[in-house]
């Protein structure tokens, strides 16, 4: 490893993050700093965070600097990044990198991908969702079809269908991953059209949470666990957790070796988990499916029927 | 030097000394007003006349001095406080709001009748009474938009009497009024006196200062160059006084036979701002050596007629030929390079640009034309020869080429747009108010080399209100009215009485 | 500027960080090293250009603040082609994807001067609608025909254009810095702005509308034609830009998130302000962007050093231009009297006329 | 579309619309009243958000949503004041000092956002208020009189924004100081204090905005207001400095989002037709005043600082 990296055993593995949103968003940009943290009880590791770096070309420029200052691991925690990234990567060969959600690793031996099976989750919170809707009618909103989230909302989708398909799922896209107001709006239009369970992704949902709140209508979260957005309308989350594609990546460094791959969380691998908000009264029954959903995609028998 | 008894002394300015950036605008001047007397004050553009006034109205603050009312030393630090203290001052630019009523304006500035909802009912009625007794015809309900200056004028005399000034000042009331009006507002200011108000008149007319004053107070340069009135004194003694040496009033107008037609205008058509005729059937034909003359009261369409012909109003009907080419759908541009120029009514407004420097404003209308203009390159050089020449013969007074314009004096800013129009030999020359609010030094400068020009067989079409001006340089003169010609007079049968009925629309 | 850096320094403390250190880590991040010299650069290069434009439409009268929607537009033209023709040669390829953003840029621009001109719409109200639709624009061209090809076989369906032909990267400037082609591109540009406004009949004729319309008119210009001429420069300026925040960048391609500033990095209104510290003199503009470009890099060095969030330069940049243009004012009044007592000097007060106030009031509302 | 055109769906899209146009029209109401007395403000949207956060803040701490109101007020109006001196003694260029205003409110709203909070941390917002008798109306009542307190206020404000300028003394300085301040000075109205107010004012009301948008959404986060200020001044032209225009400009911007939102929703529009409908309202805008030329009404003295005897 030392000729490689230029670091000896005992020197702390140096990894820099860059993250499209807040650390502190409770979503996509927190589950990766919470990862880190936990990685730090691990491994001997010192961390370096540039955070709210939604201008992809600042992300590039955070990017080749981490690595300019030879930083063993730098993190592109945003699938927007990877264009940037396949650019850069080659002039840093001793660099590890890695960037996600994607499947996509440009050949190149020193790029890392994760991403997650995210309809997994997606699935069980969608199973619920049917049981608990007493509308019939459950609404979702989305910033933009990409990725991870397009997968958690087709998962969702699926797996209200599993339950009841006569159930109408109202899909909105707002086309932002930030724009809070217009999510709140979104979440109040599959109100007003009928819907008593909500979800969403991503960083402005905090919007449709309020409004959720309000109205005393349910919610599923993703990402990372939503709880303190909602104590009394948050059923549960999906909760990405590195921890899984980290340790991967830090082996592979201990070792010396560079062997980008896709690393892929899911629920049979650790990657992937579910958080259940404690003070929510949730249905014995329905929680006792749920996690049957679960233990059926654990081991296979169950599949969302999403790729 | 006139006695004065201290005791009905209403103003007593002494001593006033007022300063500006590289300028002694007022330097030790005494000046003071009786109860029921019309007190002038006269003198060239930059003589300090306005300076002194906007102290006295508390704009500006005397850098040394003391001034009195009725005995009593005051200082006036805002108009409010001038206005308390029973001062008006009608500018020698209307202060009025276009978008507020005649009654509004009025109201403006005084304790609100009611706290929240605004009323105007007592406003109006008090309107109308002042208009009976003062006989200032204004509609309170008219917005100030719609009037004529001379409108606007009563509006802002209507003001001051409103606010039951004891003393008014008016800074050059005239400069934009009818022979007619001015009789009129004359009779208004004499009745305001017989009330034992005290009046300040600022005018270049000095026929106006003849006429109406009790007293004058010449300045020059900031100083008192004379005190006397007109019992003592004539017109031509009053110019020396004011420009410090012998002028000549009437301009010389030597023989010059006119040739062929420059400028045609057929059954001319056109509409006013409020899309309304303001030029109508209107027939007209200058010729090379000739000096045509507009008169008429402002507001008969002068304006909307020179707009057309310089192509920045479009014509509704009608045709009009400069040097034989049909201009009414020509832009500005292409009617210039006919060999057309114009001196705009507003100077400051039309003429030049402030923020510019002279050399800028002296290119303004050939800067892309060689040899200014060098493949859309200008030409520095042919800039700096060119107008210095311009500068020098045309004796514009101005610390360098580079000085921006809008820190000329009125005359010299005058002189630069006279100097541009006619540097590129113009054969036809639209000229508005050329001399309005330009001191007779500067006015007779003005006269002579619009003279020349005619001599050298420039068409020349001179719109204008001043009677004096249109007589002395014209040699037919078009009397406008309500956008009509009511008459053409040749320049020996003209007279400021046969032009004044015209004017007034009375056709003979 | 020094008000704001203490102002800054205080709040620092409040927040309880070592101004001194959190400035150091400032200062060092802009312009310490070639490295990050060179980064400021690359930073302030689009707010140049923008910066420049500006000037030009500053100076006719017209406020521009449609530079947002005009670098968009600028960047969608030049890809387009790039993406119609991405076997041209480079020494033609590149030139040409400049033609192509700068007039992308001057027709999205120039819209808004025909509006103002020929539909008398006010430009800050079409300014800001025009820059609506350019990211509506953006968004649908990225989710739909421009999508990489890539992305939708993965299904990953990332909004950005494929990596784009390396023949319209930006050459990268000898000296082992990021530094590319678009720096020099942006400062000729620059000087090309001054040229135009103070060396052309064209640009005394757009001051000229920009001072005073009615003199003008009766000059026998045009100013609507100028006024539209004013947004289109403005515009094509902005353009460019959008073209070296495509070819320039690390990515090489077009790529957003939807947000309204995650491709131009707010450069549309950065570049006003850069426009402003340079006293909307092109010229000025040149070190005025670098310092604010600089500024921005260093936030993010500040940020990493004291824990302070970058934020806090934004805010600080906001109170600069606050009391830039304060203080601005006051120099301006200060220089006139100054220009006044000169001229007396020169010429004896006798035989000169200091500026009648009259005639200034005389000035068209 | 079948599934748009039922009643409910309608009548929530209305409402929806009312709701969205509020930040809208009290920004731009307090924007109409500056820019009546000659001064622009593009700095709005700075203020908005400082607006937002103060309320969003005050209420996350003290649980009060009316103490909430009333700091989104204070901190608009303590705004004005900085515009006031700043455009108004040191005589700054008003356009571009406005964007000042509106980088220091970007930054320092987050600054603050991130330093004192940090995680989104929702708040109990403004709920709805029905009006007795008037809630109860069918139809009508649903859309017009379920809406939170502010809706309220602001749409009360255009009728008493009108009669203040049109109506009263303090009216009739505020279109004189806009139109000719010369001559409102040498009467003895006092320009700049005159301006003052209405700086004043009409900032309190760009906070108040911003706080009905934090408030109405029971949380804030960086860069809340995403261009509602902008559209705001905007709104102002195209009302043509009219309380009533301004409020037909907003509720074409509040009814054609909520428009939007509803057909995503019920999925009769799709991925990028999606952004198409997106540009509906700013397309829309620019039309309208193109069909219906509005040069008049624009205050003579806009932008321009008064400064006596020149
Ligand atoms: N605000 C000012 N700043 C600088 N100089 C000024 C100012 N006001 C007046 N002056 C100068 O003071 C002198 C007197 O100006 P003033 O306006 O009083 O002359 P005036 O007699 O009214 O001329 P006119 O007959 O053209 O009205 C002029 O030289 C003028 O340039
Ligand atoms: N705004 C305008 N108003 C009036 N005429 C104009 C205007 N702009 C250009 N022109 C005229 O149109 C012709 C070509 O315009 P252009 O701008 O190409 O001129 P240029 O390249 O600046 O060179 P020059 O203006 O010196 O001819 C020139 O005669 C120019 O004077
Ligand atoms: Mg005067
Ligand atoms: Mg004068």
């Amino acid at each position: 490893a030392e000729e490689e990296t230029g670091r000896s055993a005992d020197d702390p593995i140096r990894i820099a993050m860059v993250g499209p949103s807040a650390s502190n968003d409770l979503a996509f940009t927190q589950s990766m700093v919470d990862s880190l943290n936990r990685l730090g009880q691990e491994y001997n590791i010192e961390v370096d965070i540039t955070d709210g770096t939604f201008v992809i070309e600042d992300a590039a420029v955070a990017i080749r600097g981490y690595a300019e200052d030879g930083f063993d691991i730098v993190l592109a925690h945003g699938s927007q990044f990877g264009g940037s990234l396949s650019e850069i990567a080659p002039d840093y060969p001793d660099t590890y990198f890695a960037w996600g959600t994607s499947r996509d690793t440009f050949g190149l031996s020193n790029v890392y991908s994760y991403s997650v099976k995210s309809d997994q989750g997606g699935y069980i919170n969608g199973a619920m969702a049917a049981h608990l809707t007493e509308s019939g009618t459950i609404g979702v909103v989305g910033p933009i079809e990409v990725g991870d989230i397009k997968a958690y909302i087709d998962g969702f989708v699926a797996g209200v269908a599993s339950v009841d398909s006569s159930i109408t799922v109202n899909v909105n896209y707002i086309d932002s991953f930030s724009d809070v107001a217009l999510a709140a709006e979104a979440a109040q239009a599959h109100i007003e059209a009928g819907a008593d369970v909500l979800t969403g992704v991503s960083q402005m949902t905090v919007g449709a949470t309020g409004v959720a709140r309000e109205h005393g209508v349910l919610w599923f979260g993703s990402q990372s666990d939503q709880t303190p957005l909602g104590e009394e309308i948050v059923v549960a989350s999906q909760i990405y957790n590195w921890d899984y594609q980290l340790g991967q990546i830090v082996e592979d460094l201990l070792a010396g070796e560079q062997n980008g791959r896709v690393i892929t969380a899911d629920f049979s691998n650790g990657g992937l988990t579910m958080a259940y908000n404690p003070n929510f009264a949730l249905d014995a029954d329905v929680r006792e499916a749920a996690d049957a959903v679960q233990a059926g995609i654990t081991d296979g028998s169950i599949s969302t029927g999403i790729e | 030097m006139a006695p004065t008894t201290a005791g009905d002394l209403l103003l007593e300015m002494e001593g006033i000394t007022k300063r500006f950036p590289g300028v002694v605008a007022n330097e030790a001047v005494d000046f003071d007003v009786r109860r029921g007397e019309v007190h002038t004050l006269l003198g060239e553009n930059g003589a300090g006349k306005s300076t002194l006034m906007k102290i006295l109205y508390g704009l500006y603050h005397a850098d040394e001095g003391e001034v009195r009312l009725s005995g009593k030393p005051v200082t006036i630090n805002s108009p409010s406080d001038a206005i308390d203290r029973g001062i008006g001052m009608i500018h020698q630019h209307f202060m009025l709001v276009p978008t507020l009523t005649v009654a509004e304006n009025v109201a403006l500035g005084l304790p609100p009748i009611r706290r929240i909802r605004q009323d105007l009912g007592p406003v109006r009625e008090r309107i109308s009474e002042l208009s009976d007794a003062y006989g200032l015809q204004v509609d309170p309900d008219a917005y100030i938009w719609q009037l004529a200056v001379g409108e606007r004028q009563r509006v802002e005399i209507m003001k001051a009497i409103y606010r039951d000034v004891s003393l008014l000042i008016l800074d050059e009331p005239t400069s934009v009024l009818t022979p007619a009006e001015v009789d009129d507002l004359f009779v208004t200011l004499r009745q305001m006196t017989d009330g034992g108000r005290g009046l300040v008149f600022i005018s270049h007319k000095l026929h106006e200062v003849m006429a109406l004053s009790d007293r004058i107070t010449v300045l020059r340069g900031g100083r008192v160059t004379g005190r006397t009135m007109p019992s003592e004194t004539s017109r031509e003694q009053l110019a020396h006084m004011m420009v410090g040496r012998e002028v000549q009033l009437a301009p010389t107008r030597l023989e010059s036979k006119a040739a062929e037609a420059r400028l045609k205008v057929k059954d001319l058509n056109v509409l006013g701002d409020r899309g309304t005729p303001a030029v109508t059937d209107f027939d007209l034909e200058v010729r090379s050596g000739e000096v045509v003359g507009i008169a008429g009261v402002s507001g008969n369409g002068q304006r909307e007629l020179a707009e057309a012909l310089a192509g920045l109003r479009p014509v509704v009907s009608g045709e009009v030929v400069m040097n034989g080419v049909e201009t009414t759908d020509r832009t500005p541009k292409e009617i210039r390079r006919l060999g057309v120029s114009y001196i705009p009514e507003e100077r400051m407004r039309d003429g030049a640009i402030g923020e510019f420097s002279v050399a800028e404003n002296l290119i303004l209308t050939d800067h892309d034309r060689p040899p200014i203009s060098r493949r859309g390159l200008l030409d520095f050089k042919q800039i700096e020869d060119g107008c210095s020449d311009l500068v020098r013969r045309f004796t514009v007074k101005t610390p360098t080429l580079d000085t921006p314009t809008a820190n000329l004096s009125g005359g010299n800013i005058q002189k630069l747009v006279i100097a541009r129009e006619l540097s590129g030999e113009p054969e036809l020359l639209i000229a508005s108010q050329p001399t309005r609010g330009v001191d007779i030094g500067a006015a007779e400068y003005i006269h002579t080399v619009l003279m020349d020009q005619r001599a050298g067989g420039t068409a020349i079409l001179l719109i204008s209100e001043d009677l004096d001006e249109v007589i002395g340089l014209s040699d037919r003169i078009a009397v406008m009215f309500e956008g009509r010609i009511m008459g053409t007079l040749d320049q020996e049968e003209a007279t400021v009485q046969r032009l004044g009925l015209l004017m007034a629309g009375v056709s003979e | 500027m020094l008000a704001a850096a203490l102002i800054g320094a205080v709040m620092l403390l409040i927040l309880g960080a070592n101004p001194l250190t959190g400035y150091a880590a400032l200062v060092d991040g802009a312009f310490g090293g070639t490295k990050n010299l060179a980064n400021s650069a690359l930073k302030a290069m689009p707010l140049l250009l923008v910066g420049a434009g500006i000037t030009v439409a500053f100076r006719t009268g017209v406020i521009n603040i449609g530079g947002e929607g005009q670098i968009i537009v600028g960047a969608i033209f030049s890809t387009l082609l790039v993406l119609a023709v991405p076997d041209v040669p480079r020494f033609l390829l590149v030139p040409l994807a400049f033609l192509f953003g700068a007039l992308g840029g001057a027709v999205w621009g120039g819209m808004a001067g025909a509006l103002k001109s020929y539909a008398g719409v006010n430009e800050i109200l079409s300014t800001i609608m025009l820059n609506i639709i350019a990211v509506q624009i953006l968004n649908l061209l990225l989710r739909g025909p421009l999508m990489d090809p890539g992305e939708i076989e993965r299904g990953s369906r990332i909004p950005h254009t494929e990596r784009l032909s390396g023949n319209a990267d930006l050459p990268i400037l000898p000296g082992g810095t990021r530094l590319h082609l678009g720096v020099v591109v942006a400062v000729l540009m620059a000087v090309a702005c001054y040229v135009l406004l103070f060396r052309t009949t064209q640009g005394l004729r757009l001051r000229a509308s920009g001072h005073n319309p009615f003199a003008s008119l009766y000059a026998g210009m045009s100013v609507k034609r100028n006024v539209v001429l004013a947004f289109m420069y403005s515009g094509a300026m902005c353009g460019m830009a959008g073209v070296t925040l495509v070819f320039g960048s690390e990515g090489h391609r077009l790529a957003t998130d939807g947000g309204a500033t995650t491709f131009t990095g707010a450069a549309g209104f950065n570049g006003i302000v850069a426009a402003l510290f340079g006293g909307l003199h092109p010229l000025w503009t040149i070190p005025a962007s670098f310092l604010f470009g600089a500024l921005l890099v260093g936030a993010n060095a500040m940020q990493r050093a004291v824990q302070v969030p970058a934020a806090l330069i934004l805010a600080l940049n906001g109170l600069v231009v606050v009391f830039v243009v304060g203080s601005m004012q006051a120099r301006a009044r200060l220089g006139r009297t100054a220009a006044r007592l000169r001229a007396e000097a020169r010429e004896s007060p006798a035989d000169t006329e200091a500026p009648d106030p009259d005639a200034a009031a005389e000035a068209p509302p | 579309m079948s599934d748009f055109f039922t009643v409910s769906v309608l009548l929530a899209t209305l409402a929806a619309g009312i709701r969205l146009a509020t930040p809208f029209l009290l920004a731009a109401l307090g924007e109409t009243l500056g820019q009546r007395s000659g001064v622009l403000n593009l700095g709005v949207e700075g203020v908005m958000l400082l607006g937002a956060y103060g309320a969003y803040y005050a209420t996350l701490r003290t649980e009060s949503v009316l103490l909430g109101i009333v700091i989104g007020l204070a901190v608009g109006g303590a705004m004005g004041i900085v515009y006031g001196v700043v455009t108004l003694a040191l005589k700054a260029e008003q356009g571009i000092s406005g964007i000042g205003i509106f980088i220091f409110g970007l930054g320092l709203s987050d600054l603050l956002f991130q330093k004192q909070v940090g995680t989104p941390t929702p708040i109990d917002g403004l709920g709805d208020l029905a009006i007795p008798v008037l809630g109860d109306l069918p139809w009508v009542g649903e859309v017009l009189f379920h809406q939170n307190v502010l809706v309220y206020v602001a749409f009360l404000l255009v009728p008493a924004m009108w009669y203040l300028i049109n109506r009263t003394p303090f009216g009739m300085n505020v279109r004189a100081v806009g139109e000719t301040p010369e001559a409102a000075d040498s009467l003895g109205v006092s320009v700049n204090r005159t301006r003052y107010i209405t700086i004043f004012v009409g900032n309190a009301l760009a906070g108040l905005a911003g706080a009905s948008l934090a408030l109405e959404l029971g949380i804030f986060q960086q860069n809340l207001t995403n261009g509602h200020g902008f559209i705001a001044v905007a709104l102002v032209y195209f009302g043509a400095w009219r309380p009533v225009g301004v409020m037909a400009g907003s509720m074409v911007f509040g009814l054609v989002s909520a428009m939007v939102l509803q057909w995503k929703t019920l999925g009769i529009v799709v991925g990028t037709t999606a952004s198409i409908v997106g540009m509906f309202p700013a397309v829309l805008t620019i039309l309208v005043l193109v069909l219906v030329s509005r040069r008049t009404g624009s205050p003579s003295a806009l932008t321009r600082p008064f400064e006596r005897g020149h």
